[in-house]
């Protein structure tokens, strides 16, 4: 009883959200299962970039870029499943690329899709944590990371569809051939759903672990935690990883639900959406970084048909009023505000309030 | 051998777009540590009101770009007042506070002027010919001005009491007032002047570059570059930042496609990043 | 194809009491500069058409929708205007990029799109009716005629995407049947801004034209920085195929002397063009600016409701069968739909940009020219 | 010259320093002392204006709760905080100057004279403030506090980290500026050895609020071991 | 021969803080080292536990030379733990989860996710907190705690480093003298069978912990001994202890 009672708003929000993404397919129209079944991929990548910024404060201004090779891998190799795409015909090429034919086989390519972005971030990682790039310039980097990415894509056209993207995808809406058998939309979209728990489940783990604890205090104290033996490059290195491997598994997700993959997914606007989610719905703890996601895209939804232009202007404003007003974002705040209530409560005037516990 | 020539040229004008454009932002960025998300959109405002002078009430060039520079500083001065702030010395919020800004700021001019380009004619139209390497004498003017803002903001920091305030203020504003200083206005002139140069930048640009509500975007990434191969605490830095990326990919460019440059320069940038994670210009002597 | 759900089959070959439409036009984001008069035209032609007694004595019930310029975007709204509003066909888009977004839902789901933009001609869908040019239209009588009028040594510049790589291939082709000479080929990213080093090869180059498939970002600054170099389409004229009067607005004077083709310009002197932009700025102002897209989606509408007509039907597949071969008359003159590839005859014009910045007709091709596309 | 009438400071929620009075004068020579965390620092930055405050400040007989900091500091308040706080960026000579900027004095004819009192810094006055160790820049923070020549001097554990003949200096050349300017002077401080040497009056916090006050005399050893130790 | 020192030197563009400085350091041994503000005492210590490059000399400890190495190397295999001059804590993490983070032998990527909270582990914080005073204290976090609290918390993650070789840099300041002297016991008591290096200002705490003591001097040794020794050394008076006028302190 006292434990449940110390369970924190965030926890039952986050069930909330479940229990609502897992009836709409019973309660909705299968546009409606399309819609949430590509939220559901965002909200997993931004659970990915709470790993990254929420826990080891590193703020990630080019994260989309995983999630663009999960979904680049994964598109291209659904958009080969019935032969040479057009964008790669275009490009004056007759046969398939050595290197795409591991991706004629679907199962190797979802593989592919989350081996690749922890290949790349380990790369990255190292260069740029090693380097002890920090703060404000590792910022930067990742910003000219995602720059130099939507070049090269665009660039590629032979191989990545160039700025008007990968569209000959063969599956889509209503049914995807995989493993020899069809899968409809609402498996798919139940497959994200799940996934999305594990890694929800995932995330908690990850924060309530040692490892947690540690790139917790880097985030607070990164030189200190070098004289207790631990290297810092190396445990920001693998938060990279782990949180690129969660986007580049979104960004499979998200491929047969949208049919479609372009540089408008994985690149510097796109990037910044997902910074935004993050803010509105807070960091740090990952029902948050849900419900921004969510949130966002939803208002987005329905909003900017409503209000065309002026969508942006009110996003704009509200984001600038919970920077402001509330800078633990929606659900953080949410969730200081019981924890004070329960401080109160309980007259423990000793013990003050603390980010750590209002986060957990 | 002449397209050598001109490009080398051409890369000093690049170095002094990019410049004008980079200059405001190592401002705000260096000396209040705020990550001025909005610049691109207050060089766009400052493209406007460039334009708004002249095809409304027909000024001459320069009053153009004094009023740019006046109007961008007043929208600084106001957004410095309400929203950064606040938020001094917490660098993530200011990424994020000045990114809804830049939204917002986006949105209202297209609402007001639509999304297409302005009208905005080139003031003067002369150039000097050598055979077939052209300099245009805009070209030349733009190197002028971004001469005068390095000297001058280089001087004002410098050499000037105004300067050590500014450089006391960014390291500890509580002390700063702790010795009578007003550190809040020192604060809102710091922001007014990086707004006041990225209202000039997008005057000075408007002539060569589109008008557009979104042409901000163009700038911000590669301002950022120039910033960190700079050294963030240093605008002579910025300067050969500058310098270092126009030169080299103008030149470049000039024999390979336009992508394949950027793309080096981008891959140089970063490595070059990899042993001087501070800059290449960062001044040693700190602690 | 196979069925969409949430829909039934009757439902959707046998006409109901109204006709949904679907209107997908950017009004918000850096495309609405040409999509708004696109999104108005579309609208224009659909009160018309009601006006007039509807299709067949149905009334158009158009549904119009944003999508802020991002194809990721269109693609959803695509789907809520097929899946949900279950709308008969959509009229829109604008770029290849997000044309080829909207095409998998349009097909997966058996709808029908009208698009009315000149575009590459590259694998058209069979759920598509094109209206306007394909590089074969646009360039077909263009290059000769350059050759014949401007000079051959031609210098080409383009965006580096499809719809300009595919026609400036296109342009050189024809160029060397022509006797053409071609002293230059180079391509910009389409974020790009800055031109100093093509305008450099230009002049190394030293042609007699340009030949430029610029678009995006970078048309208007490569007018600007064309001039301010010392270069003038009036002595070195550029010949575009993605210039339309809307660009030539931002650049102002540096684009005088510059040349055009498409299958429609504003300044075309017909009683039938001039009540069509009499109507249109009685509606919607002068502040937006007639183009051959905004013309296109004028006419695009009614391509498309003379085809629901004829064929009495809201399937997809019936409206096309229909379409094969249907002719209608436009601001710009009477057209027709190919009878095997759904894309539309045309006429060519080529305009050339005179002091008022408008364009002067200064070439018309006989009779329509054929759309090829592969 | 300063009454603190009532004053109370937090940090937000719950008072760390409650209904303080106390007044100083000319001569006086105020110590402040007690355990670790009971709010000294709080204080000092209650009356410097940099965390608002209830009560009532009077200052030259005016009433300056409402001022800000830098009002205060033009006013003749100078403060040495806990940590010294110099501008690391800053070359010494700057430091100093910052310390002038905004009081009526003579720039180089001050400096002149503080040089004086602080030798050291001579030799550094071209290096940045962040490269001298500990106790030069203690008095760094000290020297610069009284370029502005103040009616009133407040210094947060001035000794703190401080070698011992370096502490005995400071202590001097606090006495000596006391007896030189008649300012008066208050001092936080930890160690008792300094207080009884240096103070003329003392007040001991515990919990944020007063428990002890009186003539350094007073303060016996009995009183010390009752609410100075742990 | 335990840890030795040979010819180090730390130079700061040009300056040398540390000039080529000899010191052995036996094991189990408590090392004072003292010296006027700036002698480089600091600089040693930053040596030692590798966030400072040494320009030149040699950190020998039992042959090994740690010159140049890391910090996380040198903690990890060389067993160096630091206290630093004014508190250095995680002020966002809880105290006890400060002590958890600073624990050793789970240090390695892979412990990092199978270390598994068991009760001899909470036991060995939870002696850590009694030792330093914080058990009450212990969800708090560091930044609600006072200045000497804070030094002790930053002892307490020595203790749970449990490194073999302790240095601490000014652990007595800003506390009263009772604290000092509690802190005094403190070292006395638990690191007894450590290697400790400790540096101070505060004399009478140096006495009560001392056996040996070096003075450094604007980066050279000036002096070493007992601490009679040193306290009656005439040069040390001179530079450190007296001004030339005044009785001592
Ligand atoms: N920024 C802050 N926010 C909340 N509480 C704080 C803050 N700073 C200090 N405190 C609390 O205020 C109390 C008094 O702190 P203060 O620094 O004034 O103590 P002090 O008497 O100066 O101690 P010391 O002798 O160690 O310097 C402490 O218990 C501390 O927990
Ligand atoms: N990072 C650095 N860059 C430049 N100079 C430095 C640096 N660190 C220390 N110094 C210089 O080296 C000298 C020794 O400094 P150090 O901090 O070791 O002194 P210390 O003996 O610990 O003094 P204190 O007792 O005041 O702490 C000082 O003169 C200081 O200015
Ligand atoms: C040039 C554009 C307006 C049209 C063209 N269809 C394209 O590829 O985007
Ligand atoms: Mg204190
Ligand atoms: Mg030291």
């Amino acid at each position: 009883m006292s434990k449940l009672k110390n369970i924190t708003v965030d926890k039952y929000i986050a069930l909330a959200i479940f229990i609502m993404l897992l009836i709409i397919p019973f309660v909705s129209s299968l546009y409606s299962v399309q819609i949430f079944g590509k939220f559901i991929t965002y909200i997993i990548l931004a659970l990915g970039l709470d790993i990254l910024w929420g826990e080891a404060g590193l703020m990630n201004l080019g994260f989309a870029i995983f999630f663009g090779i999960g979904s680049y891998i994964f598109g291209i190799s659904m958009a080969i499943q019935k032969g040479l795409p057009a964008f790669m015909s275009f490009g004056g090429i007759t046969e398939l690329p050595w290197f795409f034919a591991p991706l004629q086989n679907p199962a190797s390519a979802i593989i592919l899709s989350v081996a690749v972005p922890i290949i790349i971030a380990l790369l990255l990682g190292y260069f740029i944590f090693k380097s002890q790039i920090k703060g404000v310039f590792y910022n930067i980097i990742t910003l000219a990371f995602v720059a130099l990415f939507e070049l090269f894509i665009v660039n590629q056209q032979t191989y990545t569809g160039g700025a008007s993207g990968i569209n000959g995808i063969a599956t889509g809406v209503m049914t995807l051939r995989l493993f020899g058998s069809k899968i409809t939309i609402i498996d798919w979209y139940y497959i994200a759903f799940i996934s999305l728990i594990f890694i929800y489940l995932f995330c908690l783990w990850l924060h309530k672990i040692r490892f947690g604890q540690i790139i917790h205090a880097i985030r607070d104290n990164e030189p200190r935690v070098q004289f207790l033996s631990y290297d810092p490059a190396v445990f920001k290195t693998v938060t990279f990883a782990i949180s690129a491997a969660v986007a580049g598994y979104a960004g499979m997700l998200y491929v047969p639900i949208a049919s479609f993959v372009s540089i408008d997914s994985s690149g510097v606007m796109f990037s910044t959406m997902v910074i935004i989610w993050l803010a509105v719905g807070g960091r740090g703890n990952f029902t948050g970084a849900m419900v921004g996601a969510l949130l966002v895209n939803f208002l987005q939804n329905t909003l900017s048909g409503i209000f065309g232009g002026m969508w942006q202007i009110i996003l704009g404003i509200c984001l600038l009023l919970i920077v402001m007003l509330m800078p633990k974002g929606l659900i953080g705040s949410l969730v200081e505000w019981q924890y004070m209530r329960r401080v109160h409560g309980s007259e423990k005037k000793e013990t003050k309030i603390t980010n750590r516990e209002a986060e957990v | 051998m002449e397209l050598l020539v001109s490009q080398i040229i051409n890369g000093l004008t690049n170095t002094a777009v990019l410049f004008l454009a980079a200059s405001g932002l190592v401002i705000i960025f260096g000396l209040l540590d705020v990550v001025n998300m909005a610049h691109g959109e207050f060089i766009m405002l400052g493209a406007y009101s460039a334009c708004v002078s002249i095809n409304q009430f027909h000024f001459p060039f320069i009053i153009a770009v004094l009023t740019a520079a006046v109007f961008t500083g007043i929208i600084g001065a106001i957004t410095e007042k309400f929203i950064i702030r606040r938020l001094y010395g917490r660098v993530a919020e200011t990424l994020l506070a000045t990114f809804a800004l830049s939204y917002i700021f986006q949105q209202t001019i297209r609402s007001i002027f639509g999304p297409e380009d302005q009208l905005m004619a080139l003031p003067i139209n002369a150039a000097l010919n050598m055979g077939n390497i052209v300099i245009p004498i805009y070209n030349l003017l733009l190197i002028v001005v971004s001469i005068l803002i390095l000297a001058g903001t280089m001087l004002m920091l410098t050499k000037t009491k105004f300067g050590m305030q500014i450089r006391a203020n960014v390291q500890n504003r509580t002390m700063v007032q702790c010795l009578g200083v007003d550190s809040q206005k020192i604060d809102n002139i710091t922001f007014t002047y990086g707004s006041m140069l990225a209202g000039i930048a997008g005057a000075l640009i408007a002539p060569i570059k589109s008008v557009t509500p979104d042409m901000g975007l163009s700038y911000i990434v590669d301002s950022f570059l120039v910033v960190v191969l700079g050294g963030l605490n240093s605008i002579f830095g910025s300067f050969l930042g500058s310098f270092v990326i126009s030169e080299s990919s103008t030149v470049m460019a000039g024999y390979m496609s336009e992508i394949t440059a950027k793309l080096l320069i981008f891959i140089i940038i970063i490595i070059i990043i990899r042993f001087k994670p501070q800059g290449l210009f960062f001044a040693k002597d700190k602690r | 194809g196979c069925t969409g759900p949430g829909k039934s089959d009757d439902g959707k070959s046998s006409l109901g009491d109204n006709i949904k439409i679907g209107v997908l036009y950017s009004t918000t984001g850096p495309f609405s500069i040409s999509e708004t008069p696109m999104a108005n035209s579309a609208k224009m032609a659909i009160e018309e058409i009601n006006a007039n007694g509807g299709i067949n004595g149905k009334k158009i019930e158009p549904i119009y929708m944003d999508y802020a310029s991002d194809p990721n975007l269109a693609a959803q709204k695509a789907q809520e205007l097929i899946m949900k509003d279950g709308v008969t066909a959509i009229v829109g888009t604008n770029s290849s990029a997000t044309r080829l977004a909207v095409i998998p839902t349009i097909e997966q789901n058996d709808s029908l799109l009208i698009y009315n933009t000149f575009y590459e001609g590259e694998k058209p869908s069979n759920n598509v009716l094109y209206t306007n040019s394909v590089p074969s239209q646009q360039i077909e009588a263009y290059i000769p005629w350059i050759i014949k009028n401007l000079g051959k040594k031609i210098f080409f510049v383009g965006s580096d995407y499809e719809f300009p790589k595919k026609s400036i291939a296109y342009a050189k082709k024809i160029a060397e049947e022509n006797g053409g000479e071609i002293v230059g080929e180079e391509y910009v990213p389409i974020t790009y801004t800055d031109f100093s080093s093509v305008i450099n090869k230009i002049k190394e180059a030293k042609p007699d034209v340009v030949f430029s498939g610029v678009a995006g970002n970078g048309a208007v600054p490569f007018y600007k920085q064309y001039s301010q170099y010392g270069l003038d389409p009036k002595q070195l004229p550029i010949c575009a195929i993605a210039t339309s009067e809307a660009t030539v607005k931002g650049i102002g004077e540096s684009a005088i002397g510059t040349y055009s083709s498409f299958d429609y310009f504003n300044t075309i002197d017909t009683p039938a063009n001039k009540e069509f932009i009499e109507k249109y700025e009685a509606e919607f102002g002068t502040d937006t600016t007639v183009t051959n897209q905004a013309e296109g989606a004028y006419h695009g509408v009614y391509m498309l409701a003379a085809a629901i007509a004829k064929a009495n039907s809201g399937a997809a597949a019936d409206i096309i069968k229909a379409a094969s071969g249907l002719k209608i008359d436009t601001p710009a003159g009477e057209i027709k739909m190919d009878e095997t590839n759904h894309h539309a005859w045309l006429n060519s014009y080529i305009g050339k940009v005179n002091s008022n910045l408008t364009f002067d007709i200064v070439n018309k091709s006989d009779g329509l020219v054929k759309p090829i596309v592969e | 010259m300063m009454e603190v009438k009532n004053i109370s400071v937090s940090y937000g929620a719950g008072n760390i320093v409650a209904d303080i009075s106390f007044s100083v004068n000319k001569d006086d020579r105020l110590f402040i002392l007690g355990r670790n965390g009971v709010g000294k620092t709080t204080l000092l930055k209650g009356i410097m204006g940099i965390l608002p405050i209830k009560g009532t400040l009077y200052f030259k007989e005016q009433n300056i709760t409402k001022y800000s900091a830098a009002r205060r500091s033009q006013k003749g308040i100078a403060y040495v905080p806990q940590g010294r706080e110099i501008f690391p960026d800053l070359t010494v000579a700057e430091n100093l100057e910052m310390g002038a900027l905004y009081h009526k004095v003579d720039y180089e004819k001050k400096l002149r004279e503080i040089l004086e009192y602080f030798p050291i810094l001579t030799e550094h006055m071209v290096r940045k403030g962040g490269v001298l160790s500990g106790g030069q820049q203690q008095q760094l923070a000290i020297a610069r506090a009284l370029m502005g020549e103040p009616d009133i001097l407040m210094l947060d554990e001035p000794t703190e980290g401080i070698q011992p003949n370096i502490v005995t200096h400071i202590s001097d050349i606090l006495m000596l500026y006391h007896k030189e300017k008649h300012i008066p002077v208050i001092i936080v401080e930890q160690n008792l050895k300094f207080a009884k040497k240096l103070g003329s009056k003392f007040v001991i916090i515990q919990k944020g609020s007063i428990v002890k006050a009186g003539k350094i005399e007073e303060l016996t050893d009995e009183i010390s071991v009752k609410y100075l130790s742990v | 021969m335990f840890l030795e020192l040979k010819n180090l030197t730390a130079e700061f563009n040009g300056f040398k803080a540390v000039d080529k400085i000899n010191m052995v350091i036996e094991k189990g041994e408590t090392r004072v080292i003292i010296g006027p503000n700036g002698a480089g005492k600091t600089t040693v210590i930053d040596m030692l536990t590798g966030k400072t490059k040494p320009a030149d000399g040699e950190i020998l400890l039992e042959g090994n030379n740690l010159a140049g190495k890391t910090p996380y190397e040198i903690s990890d295999k060389y067993k160096i733990g630091r206290k630093f001059q004014g508190p250095n804590v995680f002020d966002n993490m809880t105290v006890y989860e400060n002590l958890e983070v600073a624990l050793s032998g789970h240090n390695k990527l892979l412990q990092t996710f199978f270390f598994r909270r068991t009760s001899t582990i909470k036991k060995r914080i939870y002696n850590i907190l009694e030792k330093i005073n914080l058990v009450t204290q212990k969800e708090m976090l560091p930044c609600f705690l006072s200045h000497g609290q804070r030094q002790w918390l930053e002892m307490g993650m020595i203790l749970a480093q449990d490194p073999d070789i302790i240095t601490l840099d000014e652990p007595a300041a800003g506390m009263t003298d009772d604290e000092t002297y509690k802190t005094g016991e403190m070292i006395k008591e638990i690191m007894h069978d450590k290697t400790v290096i400790v540096v101070e200002h505060d004399m009478d705490f140096i006495k009560q912990i001392a056996k040996t003591v070096t003075v450094l001097n604007q980066g050279k040794i000036l002096a070493e001994g007992t601490y009679d020794e040193i306290s009656h050394n005439p040069e040390v008076i001179k530079v450190y202890l007296k001004t030339d006028d005044e009785g001592p302190v």
